[in-house]
C-alpha cells in the first residue's frame, strides 16, 4: 500500500517546544511533534511517557506551560477543546466522553457548531440538516445519522443511550462525533485497547479511508504489529521527550521498543522448574455463575492447580476472567460449583476467611485504583487493609503494619518519598509493586495475580514477573491471568483457555503455541483442535 | 469625667423581640411604644433591643438576655409569652437588674420569689369585643373567619370576646376558627384565610402578626378586622383593628425606674388606661354598626374584660360556663382553654 | 490571561494562612456591605469580638454556643468520612432531644439524678441515630439519596416535636398553653461558675471520635468505606454494616448534642431547640476539614461569632441580619480559599520556569491535599 | 366502619375538588414553581444550589426595594433579578470557580442571602406595594365576566381568576421545558449536567453554561420570592419566604427535573400545604387523627421521602443530572 503523504504541502498541525507540568510530573518537555495532512501518525511511548498529555494539549483540554501549536500555518492558543475544535482538531480520548444517560445522537449534536471552512467538505447539506434538526426533532436526526455514519462504513442504532452501546459501538459514536464536527486531524488514544481483532480492523479501514481524504491522523497504540501496518510514520516519546520520527517503512519493531525504554532490553523470562510433586492447591468443580442481568460468565467451569507451579488464565476480555477471580477470593458467590483449597471447601465463605485460608489475590482493575487500593492513604494503611483483619482487639496496630511497609518498600524497590505518602501520588508501577507486596506478604498457599502488569512498562512488567517466580519457587500455586500470550506462553507452567466462562482446556506451555491458544480463545475446544477441527 | 458619669446615670433599657421590631404586628407595637417612652425621656434612657430572639429557644433567650445584662441594663422589658421562665431565671440570677415580663402568668410572688420580677399585659379583649360588634352589624352570612396563631389562652380569650361582641348585637353569627401554628407566616395566613373565606364566612378577623389575610378578605371582595397595628394596604376590606398602644405602659413603668418607684405588680391595662384600643371606624362600616360600636364603648371602656366576659356564658356545647351577674375570674381568664357558644372551631387537647 | 492548575501538596504554613486570608476577605466584604447599609464599621468589628470575648458573660455565652455546635459538628463528620451526607443534624439534634425528654416523663420522680441523666443521655444517642438510621437504611440498602433525605427528616422532626409540643405532650400546668413540661430538676447538667458542666461533652467527644477514626478497626474501615465502597468490598469488609454503624454513631453523637441542649441550657423541649447548629455544624465540620480536633477550633469561632453578633445588636442596635451577613460572607471567604491550597493560578500562558522551581524536594515537609473535595466516584 | 371512611374520602374530596380550594392552591404554588424552575435549571447544570431559600428572600427584598422606591413593576424584576443573581454568582463563584463543595456553599449562601436581604428588607419594612404596580396585580386577565353554568363558573373561579403573575409562573415553566428539550442550547445545559467533561470535550463552553444557568435559576428564585411582598402580602417582611426554598429543593426531585412536571408538582405541594385549613374547619374529617393538622404539616415532606424511595426501588430510572455534586478540573483525570 502507498502511503499517502503530500510531502510538499505544508503540516496539518505542528507543535513545538511544548512543556507540561503537572505538580511534581514533567508529563511533556520541550516536545516538537508535526503531522502531514493525509498521513497516520503513531505515537509511541512507554506507559506515562507523556502521549496522552501531549494529544490533549493539541486538542484543548490541558493547556500547555510553554511552546507553540500551529495548524494550517497558524499560530493557535487554544483556551479550551471548543477552540480545538474550530481549528478542525478532534479527539476520540483513551477514556470514553460520552453522557451515558443520552442518546447517541444527543451526544453526537450537542455543541456542533456549524463546521469550520477547512473540513473536509465544506457545504454539505447533510451535515448542514442534522444541524438544524438536532434536539428539536430527534426522529429526523436519527436517519441523518445513519447516513453520515455509513459514509464511512459505521454501524449503530442513534436512537438508544449510551450506556446500551458496546463498546466499540461507542467508539463510533465518539468518532461520528469528531467528524460531524468537521475534524481534518484526528487523534485517536489508544483505541484498539478496547476493540476485538476484526473490530480494530474495520476501524483500521476507517482511518485509511480518511486519511485518503486528506485527514491527518494521529493514531497512539502500544500495538506495535498495528502500527507497522497502519501507520506511515512514528514518533516515539520517552520520559515526556520526543526522541525521534521515523518512517515506519525505515524500522523494525525492536528498533523501536529500544528507542522507547532507552537501551536495549532482554524481554525473557527465565522460568524455574514447576515442582515436580504437582500437590493440588485449588481445586474448582462445576463452577457456573451469572450476573446480576442474568448474563452466565462462568459456566461449568473445573480445574485444579498445583502448588510450586504457575497456572495461566487465558481469554478475551469479559471472558469470565474476573468472576472466576472474585469467586475464589469470595467476593461474588457462585450459584453452582465448588471451590477447595487443600481439599477444604472454602465456596460461601466470607473474603475474610477465604484470605485465612491462605488464598492471596492481587487483582488491577482498569483504572488500576479503583479496587484493592485506598488512593488517599498511604502505604502502611493500604497495607492494613487485609493485615487489620487478622488481628485481635477493637485497635489497629500501625507500628507492626509500618514495620512492614518499610520491608516491602525495601525488599520490592517501591519509590516513594515516605509510607505515608499517598499512593496515589505514586507511580503505576510502584502502586502495582504495593498490591503484590501486600498479598505476597499474607504468605498465601495461593497466590491470584490478574492483570498484574495492566497498563506497566516493559521493565516495571519483568520486575512483576520475577516476583512471581520467586513465589512459585517458595513452593506457592500461582493463578496468573494475563492478556500478552507471550507472556502466558514464558510464565507459565500450564495455560487454560476460557471462552466466555467454559474451560476450553489446559495445555502445557512448553507445548503450545500462541496460534493454538487464539483459537481456543476463540471458541475451538483442546479436544476439537487435536482432532483437527478448526471452526475459525 | 462629667461626661462619663452623666453617661452612667442614664438608664438602659433593654427590650427582647420575639420577631424583627418592623414586623408590621405585634413586635411593632412594642417598638413603637418604646419609641413613645423614649419621646418622654429623651437622653435619661438609653434603649437596647435584641430582635428575632424565637422564644421557644431557651438558650438563645437566655444568652439574649445575659447580653443585656453585660450591657448594662438595669430594667429589661421580655415582650413574649415564651421567655417567661428564662426571664425568671435571669430575674433571679440578677437581682439588681427590673424584669417585666409580657403576657405570662409569672412575677414576684407569684411562681418566683424575687423581689424584681413584673409581668405585665393589657385586657386587649375589649377592643376585640368592640370589633366583634362591628362584624356582627356587618355581616351577611352571619359566618365570621379567623385566623388564629395557636391555641393558648391569649387567642383564645380573643376570640371568645370577639364571638360574645359579635353574638351581643347579632345572636345568629358563628365564628369559625383556623389554626396557622404560626405568629407569622403571611403565605399560611393567607392560605387558612382563604379557606375561611371560601367556607362561607364574609369578615375575616386574625390573630397573627401579617396582613395577609386582610389582603385575602381585600381580594375574595370580603370585609376584615386587622390586628396590632392599623392597616392602609386593604381600602375595600379593612373596617378596623383592636390595637395595642404600648407605649402609656412604657412610659408608666419606666418613669417609675427613673423616680426610683419600681413596684412589683401584674400591670392589665385596658382601653381605660389606653393600652388597648380600637381604630378609628373605616368609612365602610355601616351608620348602625358605628351606633352599635358607640353605644357599647364607654362601658367596655369602664369596665373591661369584667364587663367582655360577664354572664351568662354558655360554651360550645351549650352549657352554662357563667351564670348570670357574675364574671369570668381573672385566673380563669388567664388559663382559658374553652369556646364560648358560637364559635365553631376546636382546641386541641 | 491567567487559568488554573492543580496543587500536589501544600504546606502546614500555607494552610493557615491561607484560611487566615479567607477570613480578612470575609471581613473586608462585610465591612463594605456593612458600611453600604449606613453602620459604623471598624466599631461593629471592635464590639463584635468584645461581644464574644470581652467578658465572662460574653465567655459563657460563647461557650454555651460552642457545645451543641462543636458535638453536632464531631457527630456529622463521622457520616462525612463515608461520604455520606448527613444533612439531617438538625432533625437528629431534636430526635436526641425528644427521645430524652420521653425517658425523662416516663422514669418515675423518685430515680436518682446520676441514674436519669444517663438514661437521657442513652435515650439522646438512641433517638438521634434512630432518626439518622432512617434515611441511612435506605441509603445502605436502595442508594436512595440521602442528602435529601435526610434535609427532608430535619423537617419531619420540626413537625413531629411541634405535634408534641402543641398537643400529645402539652403540660397541662402550664394553664392551656402550649408547652412540654420542664425535664426534672435533678436532671439538668449543673453550672459550676457560670459555665455549664456540659462543656465536657464535646471534650469527651472529640477524644473519642478522634481515638475511634484513627485508632480503632472500625474507624479505618469507615475511612476505608469514604475512600472508595469497592475497595472496602474487596478488602472483605462489610460495607453496609459498616455505613450502618457509621450512620448510627453519626446520628447518636448528634442525638446527644439534643440531649446535652436538653438537659445543660433549655430545660424543656420544643421545636426550635435545635436553634440551627444542625446546620452551622455542617459548614464547621468542614471548615474543620473533618478533623475532630480542628472542629473543636472552628465550632469555637463560629460560636464566637455568634455570640459577637448578638452583642453588636444590643451595643450598637445593628439589626440581628448584618450578623448574618458576616457569619455568611466568612464562611464563604475561607471556604473559597481553601481553593489555594488544592490550585494556584498562573498568570501569564506561561508558567514552566516558575512551575520547575516549585517542585518541592523531597525532604521538605509537605502536607498533602487530602482529596475531601468529592472525588468523582464518591460524589453525591 | 367502611361508610365512614367513604364519607371520609367524600369531604376531603369535595375539599380538594372545590373551586375555591384549587384557586388558592394555585395561588400558593407560584412562588415554588418558579423557584423549582430555577433550582432545576441549576441542577440540569450539574449543581445542587442548598441556597434557595436565600436567593428567593434576596429577589424579594431587592425587588421590593426598587419597587417601593421607584414605582416601577419593570425596575422591581429587575432588582429582583440582580439580588437573587448575585447570589447565585457567589456560589457559582465558589462551586464552579473555586470548587468548594456544593451543599457547604449552598449552606452558607442561605445564611448570608437571609441576612443582606432581611437588613435590606427593613428599609422599605413599612411601606406597602406602590399603587400602580399594585393594580396590576388586581388585575385578573383571564376572568370571565359573567360565566354561565356551573362548570365554567368552576373553570373560572378555579382556573381563570388569578393575576398575571401566575400565567407567567405557567408561562415560564412551559418555556423552560421547550427550551430544555426541543433547542440545542438545552440539550448543551443537559449534556453538562450529565457529562461535564464529554460537554467540554464537544466544544460546549462549560464554564460559561454552569455561570450562565446557575444564574438564571438564581434569578428565576428571585422572581418567585419577589411575589410574596409585592403581589401576596403587599409588604416586606424578614424571612417571608418561611422554609418554601426548602421545599423547592424537595420539589425538583420530585418533578424528577422536568419543568412541565414542576407545575403539577408545585400545586400538589401548594395544595398539602394548605389542605390543613380546609379539613380544620370540616368536622368530619378534623376528628380523624390523621388529619390532625400537625401530622399534616408532615405531608410535603413525607411525600418528598417516598418519592425519593420509591425511585431508588425502579433501578432503571434515571436519577437526575450524574455531574451534581461533582466539582469539575478539566485538567483532572
Ligand atoms: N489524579 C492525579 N492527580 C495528580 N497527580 C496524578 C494523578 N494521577 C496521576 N498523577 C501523577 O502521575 C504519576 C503516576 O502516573 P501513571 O499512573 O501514569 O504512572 P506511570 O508514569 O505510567 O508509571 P510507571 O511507568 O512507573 O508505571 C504520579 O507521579 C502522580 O503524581
Ligand atoms: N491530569 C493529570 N494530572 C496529573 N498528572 C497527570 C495528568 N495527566 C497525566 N499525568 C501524568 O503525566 C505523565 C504522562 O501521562 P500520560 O497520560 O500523558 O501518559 P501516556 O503516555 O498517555 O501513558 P499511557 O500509555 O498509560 O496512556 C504521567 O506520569 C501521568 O501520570
Ligand atoms: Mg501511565
Ligand atoms: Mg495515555
Amino acid at each position: 500500500m502507498e502511503p499517502n503523504i503530500r510531502k510538499d504541502t505544508q503540516p496539518a498541525f505542528s507543535m513545538r517546544g511544548i512543556t507540561k507540568i503537572f505538580g511534581a510530573v514533567v508529563a511533556n518537555e520541550a516536545v516538537d511533534f508535526e503531522v502531514l495532512p493525509g498521513e497516520i501518525h503513531a505515537l509511541l511511548g512507554e506507559n506515562g511517557s507523556g502521549k496522552s498529555t501531549l494529544m490533549n494539549v493539541l486538542s484543548g483540554i490541558y493547556r500547555p506551560d510553554e511552546g507553540q501549536i500551529e495548524v494550517n500555518g497558524e499560530i493557535k492558543d487554544f483556551r479550551s477543546p471548543g477552540d480545538a475544535i474550530d481549528s478542525g482538531i478532534g479527539m476520540i480520548h483513551q477514556h470514553f466522553k460520552l453522557a451515558e444517560a443520552m442518546t447517541a445522537t444527543d451526544n453526537i449534536v450537542a455543541g456542533m457548531k456549524k463546521p469550520p471552512k477547512n473540513s473536509i467538505k465544506k457545504d454539505d447539506v447533510l451535515r448542514a440538516n442534522i444541524l438544524r434538526y438536532a434536539s428539536r426533532s430527534p426522529s429526523k436526526t436519527h436517519p441523518k445519522i445513519n447516513e453520515f455514519s455509513s459514509r464511512f462504513g459505521i454501524e449503530f442504532d442513534p436512537s438508544i443511550p449510551a450506556s446500551q452501546l458496546s463498546v466499540s459501538q461507542k467508539q463510533s459514536v465518539e468518532i461520528i462525533k469528531v467528524l460531524l464536527r468537521g475534524a481534518n486531524i484526528l487523534i485517536l488514544d489508544e483505541p484498539t485497547a478496547v476493540l476485538t481483532p476484526q473490530e480494530a480492523k474495520k476501524l483500521f479501514t476507517v482511518l485509511r479511508k480518511m486519511a485518503s481524504q486528506g485527514c491527518a491522523i494521529v493514531f497512539i497504540s502500544h500495538k506495535l504489529n498495528e502500527i507497522m501496518t497502519l501507520c506511515d510514520r512514528v514518533t516515539v516519546l520517552r520520559k515526556g521527550k520526543s526522541i525521534e520520527t521515523c518512517n515506519v517503512s525505515d524500522i523494525d519493531a525492536y528498533d523501536l521498543v529500544e528507542k522507547m525504554v532507552g537501551r536495549k532490553i532482554n524481554l525473557s523470562i527465565n522460568k524455574p522448574d514447576p515442582d515436580p510433586k504437582k500437590q493440588v492447591c485449588l481445586e474448582v468443580k462445576g463452577l457456573t455463575y451469572s450476573d446480576s442481568k442474568a448474563v452466565p460468565k462462568l459456566d461449568n467451569l473445573s480445574f485444579t492447580t498445583h502448588y510450586g507451579e504457575i497456572l495461566g488464565v487465558a481469554g478475551l476480555a469479559g471472558g469470565g476472567q474476573k468472576e472466576l477471580c472474585e469467586s475464589i477470593a469470595g467476593i461474588i458467590r457462585p450459584q453452582q460449583g465448588e471451590i477447595m483449597v487443600d481439599e477444604e471447601r472454602i465456596t460461601g465463605l466470607s473474603p475474610r476467611d477465604i484470605t485465612q485460608k491462605g488464598v492471596a489475590m492481587c487483582f488491577i482493575p482498569e483504572d488500576r485504583l479503583g479496587m484493592g487500593l485506598v488512593a488517599s492513604m498511604g502505604i502502611d494503611e493500604n497495607i492494613l487493609l487485609k493485615e487489620y483483619a487478622l488481628t485481635k482487639g477493637p485497635l489497629i496496630r500501625m507500628k507492626d503494619v509500618e514495620t512492614k511497609a518499610e520491608k516491602i518498600i525495601k525488599e520490592l524497590d517501591i519509590k516513594t518519598p515516605g509510607l505515608k505518602h499517598p499512593v496515589r501520588m505514586l507511580s503505576g508501577g510502584n502502586i502495582q509493586k504495593v498490591i503484590l507486596g501486600r498479598e505476597i506478604h499474607l504468605n498465601p498457599k495461593l497466590m491470584i495475580a490478574a492483570y498484574a502488569v495492566r497498563g506497566l512498562d516493559i521493565h516495571s512488567s519483568y520486575t512483576i514477573y520475577n516476583l512471581l517466580n520467586e513465589q512459585k519457587q517458595k513452593n506457592v500455586s500461582v493463578l496468573y491471568i494475563g492478556e500478552d500470550l507471550d507472556v502466558l506462553i514464558d510464565l507459565c507452567d500450564r495455560i487454560m483457555v476460557l471462552c466466555q466462562g467454559k474451560n476450553m482446556g489446559i495445555v502445557d506451555s512448553s507445548a503450545t503455541t500462541k496460534e493454538e491458544i487464539g483459537q481456543m480463545m476463540s471458541g475451538t475446544t483442546l479436544e476439537e483442535l487435536r482432532r483437527g477441527v478448526s471452526y475459525v | 469625667d462629667k461626661k462619663e458619669e452623666e453617661k452612667d446615670k442614664v438608664l438602659k433599657v433593654g427590650v427582647v423581640y420575639i420577631s424583627p421590631e418592623d414586623d408590621g404586628g405585634y413586635s411593632q407595637a412594642h417598638a413603637e411604644g418604646i419609641a413613645k417612652a423614649i419621646a418622654t425621656y429623651g437622653d435619661k434612657i438609653e434603649v437596647k433591643k435584641l430582635e428575632s430572639v424565637d422564644d421557644a429557644d431557651v438558650e438563645a433567650t437566655n444568652a439574649a438576655i445575659e447580653n443585656l445584662v453585660n450591657d448594662g441594663c438595669t430594667l429589661i422589658f421580655t415582650t413574649s409569652y415564651g421567655y417567661m421562665d428564662p426571664t425568671v431565671a435571669a430575674a433571679a440570677k440578677y437581682p439588681e437588674v427590673y424584669f417585666s415580663h409580657c403576657s405570662g402568668y409569672k412575677y414576684s410572688g407569684n411562681g418566683y420569689e424575687g423581689k424584681n420580677m413584673d409581668a405585665y399585659f393589657g385586657q386587649i379583649e375589649t377592643a376585640r369585643y368592640l370589633s366583634g360588634i362591628v362584624a356582627g352589624m356587618m355581616t351577611e352570612t352571619n359566618q365570621l373567619g379567623y385566623v388564629a396563631a395557636f391555641p393558648i389562652p391569649e387567642v383564645i380569650r380573643g376570640i371568645n370576646a370577639y364571638t360574645l361582641g359579635a353574638r351581643s348585637v347579632n345572636p345568629d353569627v358563628v365564628v369559625k376558627v383556623s389554626w396557622t401554628n404560626t405568629w407569622f407566616d403571611p403565605a399560611v395566613e393567607q392560605a387558612s384565610a382563604e379557606a375561611l373565606l371560601a367556607d362561607g364566612c364574609d369578615i375575616m378577623a386574625q390573630h397573627q402578626d401579617s396582613p395577609s389575610a386582610i389582603e385575602a378578605a381585600e381580594s375574595a371582595g370580603a370585609y376584615a378586622i386587622g390586628y396590632d397595628l392599623t392597616y392602609a394596604g386593604a381600602p375595600d376590606a379593612y373596617l378596623t383593628a383592636p390595637l395595642w398602644d404600648w407605649g402609656t405602659y412604657y412610659t408608666y413603668k419606666i418613669g417609675q425606674v427613673l423616680d426610683g418607684k419600681w413596684a412589683v405588680e401584674n400591670y392589665w391595662g385596658g382601653m381605660k388606661e389606653g393600652v388597648a384600643k380600637l381604630d378609628a371606624l373605616s368609612p365602610l362600616v355601616s351608620e348602625e354598626a358605628k351606633a352599635a360600636v358607640e353605644a357599647a364603648r364607654s362601658e367596655v371602656t369602664e369596665k373591661g374584660n369584667a364587663f367582655v366576659f360577664a354572664g351568662p356564658i354558655y360554651d360550645q356545647n351549650g352549657e352554662l360556663k357563667i351564670a348570670e351577674g357574675e364574671s369570668i375570674p381573672y385566673d380563669d381568664q388567664m388559663g382559658m382553654a374553652w369556646f364560648v357558644e358560637g364559635v365553631i372551631g376546636q382546641i386541641p387537647s | 490571561m491567567f487559568r488554573i492548575s492543580k496543587k500536589e501538596s501544600f504546606s502546614k504554613k500555607e494552610a493557615i494562612s491561607y484560611r487566615l486570608i479567607g477570613f480578612l476577605i470575609g471581613i473586608v466584604l462585610s465591612g463594605i456591605i456593612i458600611a453600604a447599609l449606613g453602620y459604623p464599621v471598624i466599631k461593629t468589628f471592635i464590639s463584635l469580638a468584645e461581644g464574644s470575648f470581652g467578658s465572662a458573660i460574653a465567655i459563657r455565652n460563647t461557650i454555651s454556643f460552642l457545645i451543641p455546635l462543636s458535638v453536632t459538628a464531631l457527630g456529622l463528620s463521622i457520616a462525612f468520612k463515608m461520604r455520606y451526607w448527613n444533612i439531617g443534624g438538625e432533625g437528629q439534634i431534636l430526635m436526641g432531644a425528644t427521645a430524652a425528654m420521653g425517658v425523662s416523663m416516663i422514669m418515675p420522680a423518685s430515680t436518682p439524678g446520676p441514674l436519669m441523666m444517663i438514661a437521657m443521655l442513652l435515650a439522646g444517642f438512641v433517638g438521634g441515630s434512630v432518626w439518622a438510621l432512617i434515611p441511612g437504611f435506605f441509603r445502605i440498602h436502595m442508594k436512595t439519596n440521602e442528602t435529601l433525605f435526610t434535609l427532608m427528616m430535619n423537617y419531619l422532626a420540626i413537625c413531629f416535636v411541634q405535634y408534641l409540643y402543641f398537643e400529645l405532650w402539652k403540660d397541662p400546668a402550664k394553664m392551656g398553653f402550649p408547652g412540654i413540661q420542664d425535664i426534672p430538676f435533678k436532671a439538668r447538667i449543673p453550672y459550676v461558675s457560670g459555665v455549664s458542666l456540659a462543656i465536657v461533652a464535646p471534650l469527651i467527644i472529640v477524644i473519642l471520635v478522634f481515638f475511634l477514626i484513627k485508632k480503632t478497626k472500625l474507624g479505618y474501615e469507615i475511612r476505608v468505606v469514604g475512600e472508595s465502597e469497592p475497595t472496602a468490598h474487596y478488602a472483605g469488609m462489610n460495607v453496609k454494616k459498616i455505613m450502618f454503624v457509621g450512620v448510627l454513631l453519626s446520628g447518636g453523637i448528634v442525638g446527644i448534642a439534643g440531649a446535652v441542649k436538653l438537659m445543660g441550657s433549655t430545660g424543656t423541649l420544643s421545636s426550635s431547640l435545635g436553634g440551627g447548629a444542625g446546620f452551622t455544624a455542617i459548614v464547621i465540620a468542614w471548615l474543620a476539614n473533618l478533623s475532630a480536633p480542628m472542629i473543636i477550633v472552628v465550632s469555637f469561632l463560629i460560636a464566637a461569632l455568634e455570640q459577637g453578633a448578638q452583642f453588636i445588636q444590643v451595643r450598637m442596635g445593628v439589626p440581628a441580619a448584618v450578623a448574618d451577613i458576616v457569619k455568611g460572607l466568612i464562611l464563604m471567604s475561607v471556604l473559597g480559599s481553601e481553593f489555594m491550597l488544592r490550585y494556584k493560578v498562573v498568570v501569564g500562558a506561561h508558567g514552566a520556569k516558575n512551575k520547575l522551581d516549585a517542585i518541592p524536594s523531597d525532604k521538605e515537609e509537605v502536607h498533602h491535599v487530602e482529596p475531601i473535595v468529592e472525588t468523582k466516584e464518591n460524589a453525591l | 366502619m367502611i361508610g365512614d371512611f367513604f364519607s371520609a374520602t367524600g369531604s376531603l374530596l369535595s375539599i380538594v375538588f372545590s373551586a375555591s380550594f384549587i384557586a388558592s392552591a394555585i395561588a400558593f404554588s407560584v412562588v415554588m414553581l418558579f423557584g423549582t424552575v430555577g433550582e432545576l435549571i441549576t441542577e440540569r447544570a450539574g449543581h445542587l444550589n442548598l441556597g434557595v431559600e436565600g436567593m428567593m428572600l434576596l429577589g424579594a427584598s431587592m425587588g421590593y426595594f426598587a419597587a417601593v422606591r421607584s414605582s416601577s413593576l419593570f425596575l422591581a424584576i429587575l432588582f429582583a433579578c440582580v439580588g437573587a443573581g448575585f447570589g447565585a454568582l457567589l456560589y457559582a463563584i465558589l462551586t464552579v470557580t473555586l470548587r468548594v463543595n456544593q451543599n457547604v456553599a449552598g449552606l452558607a449562601l442561605s445564611i448570608f442571602g437571609a441576612g443582606l436581604a432581611n437588613s435590606l428588607g427593613s428599609k422599605v419594612s413599612n411601606t406597602s406595594t406602590p399603587d400602580n404596580i399594585a393594580k396590576i396585580f388586581k388585575l385578573k386577565p383571564f376572568s370571565l365576566s359573567s360565566p354561565s353554568g356551573p362548570f365554567l363558573t368552576f373553570i373560572n373561579k378555579a382556573f381563570l381568576s388569578h393575576n398575571i403573575y401566575v400565567y407567567v409562573a405557567v408561562l415560564v415553566a412551559v418555556v423552560a421545558t421547550v427550551f430544555l428539550f426541543k433547542t440545542r442550547a438545552g440539550l448543551e445545559l443537559r449534556l453538562t449536567g450529565e457529562n461535564t467533561a464529554a460537554a467540554d470535550a464537544s466544544g460546549i463552553k462549560v464554564t460559561r453554561i454552569k455561570y450562565f444557568y446557575i444564574i438564571l435559576g438564581g434569578m428565576l428564585c428571585g422572581i418567585g420570592g419577589l411575589y410574596l411582598p409585592l403581589v401576596q402580602q403587599g409588604s416586606w417582611t424578614s424571612n417571608m419566604t418561611a422554609g418554601q426554598g426548602w421545599l423547592v429543593v424537595a420539589l425538583v426531585i420530585f418533578v424528577r427535573w422536568h419543568p412541565i412536571k414542576a407545575i403539577a408538582g408545585a400545586y400538589v405541594f401548594g395544595s398539602l400545604t394548605i389542605l390543613g385549613f380546609s379539613v380544620q374547619l370540616n368536622e368530619r374529617l378534623s376528628s380523624i387523627p390523621i388529619f390532625n393538622q400537625y401530622i399534616m404539616s408532615m405531608f410535603p415532606y413525607l411525600l418528598t421521602v417516598v418519592v425519593l424511595i420509591a425511585f431508588s426501588f425502579r433501578k432503571k430510572a434515571w436519577p437526575g443530572p450524574k455531574e451534581i455534586g461533582r466539582p469539575y478540573f478539566r485538567e483532572e483525570r
